[in-house]
């Protein structure tokens, strides 16, 4: 399990190609990539914010959670903070498993939490000015799909 | 004493983002109660509460839970995260 | 819409970086890559076989259904055939959204069909001799969640 | 004239992967029958076709599909691929 909360960019093709490595035992990797959007008014920055004692905490709780749902040889979550331009990858997930269903589920589940678990906000700069961008409600929705006993 | 912390809006318009506060509320609420009676700014960051959420010593949380022992206590609006 | 079906190794790092390069549009791409997983006695070889004129042609259907089913920006599909060996990459899809919930949903139905509707067959070599890799009921039962007119 | 095409352990028991066969069947089964009628390989390779599936032209099709105006054919194991 590996989680990083950075400034920095990363190479997501490079962070793919190293979880992969020398696996001999899992059939299937998923990943999901966030990148930055464009916007009307064409955004000029998304400044990214976050809970410094929070984000690494709940980010393993959340794999850890997944770990326990799906048979998961590994996990990987990268999430970026500070400022972003459109293009930018903003955050990835990685997850493998000898099954591909589990390998799916999880990275689907690890990015529904993370969308509105982890202490992460955003806020776009447009030609029309600064907004934080909203929550969704589909995003919260999208949490019940994965409602069980435990982590809600 | 507890730190009490502000991210993203909530933190703009309380316009600090980390202070120490003195007090003796019971729960977040009262908390809340404490901080909005202070002055506008805060009344203004508290005015929805269904709006923030809350976290005790980094765990998410509710506004009703009991402050006892707490060391930090965190407001911000829904995440965004992803 | 990118397909491939090659002898070759691929880099499926660098193709997912190829495929996410200067979208301003997405802000969400999903990969999946098959590995060749090593088995029981120990994997060889693994021969894939397939039938080259028909292949590329169930791909593109394949891809094209997703595009008519789900939001996409942008379809890839690498499909190797050959000697394969333990921690080989036999396979990946990738496909980019402007929501996440399509591209999630788009590449597990490019599994799910590729897996029992394109014409590819593996035939392992282990210390106990040669096997062809039998279908799994539970791939074909994986088809039923898609079921709609149409694409069966 | 059609072009007939075996692949995977259908190829392996039959022991070619492609031959042109002269055939007035009119269904992919009658083809089968006439396969099957010619050698003993035929009749292991057809012995449960349930466990087999067909293609005309490339499209995947089922076993009382007609086969009028069909250039090629092909008979293989269920899909493996991803």
């Amino acid at each position: 399990m590996d989680i990083r909360v950075q400034a920095e960019a990363f190479d997501a093709g490079a962070e793919l190609n190293a979880f992969a490595r020398g696996r001999t035992d899992v059939g299937a990797v998923v990943t999901f990539s966030g990148l930055v959007r464009d916007v009307a008014h064409g955004l000029k920055v998304m400044e990214i914010e976050h809970y410094p004692g929070m984000t690494a905490k709940a980010l393993e709780a959340i794999a850890a959670e997944a770990k326990t749902r799906w048979s998961l040889a590994d996990v990987l979550v990268i999430h970026r903070y500070g400022a972003l331009h459109p293009g930018d990858q903003i955050m990835m997930v990685a997850t493998a498993s000898s099954h591909r269903a589990d390998a799916f589920a999880a990275a689907d589940f690890l990015m529904d939490y993370l969308k509105s678990r982890a202490p992460f906000w955003k806020k776009e700069t447009t030609g029309k000015g600064d907004a934080w961008v909203a929550s969704k409600d589909e995003d919260e929705a999208a949490l019940h799909r994965w409602d069980e006993p435990g982590l809600t | 004493m507890i730190d009490v912390m502000y991210f993203a809006w909530v933190r703009e318009r309380i316009g600090l983002p980390k202070e120490q506060v003195e007090t003796d509320a019971v729960t977040v609420n009262d908390l809340v109660a404490e901080l909005v009676a202070r002055e506008e700014r805060y009344a203004a960051a508290f005015a929805d509460t269904a709006a923030l959420r809350v976290a005790i010593d980094q765990e998410l949380t509710t506004f009703d839970a009991p402050l006892a022992g707490a060391r930090e206590v965190a407001f911000f609006p829904p995440m965004t995260g992803g």
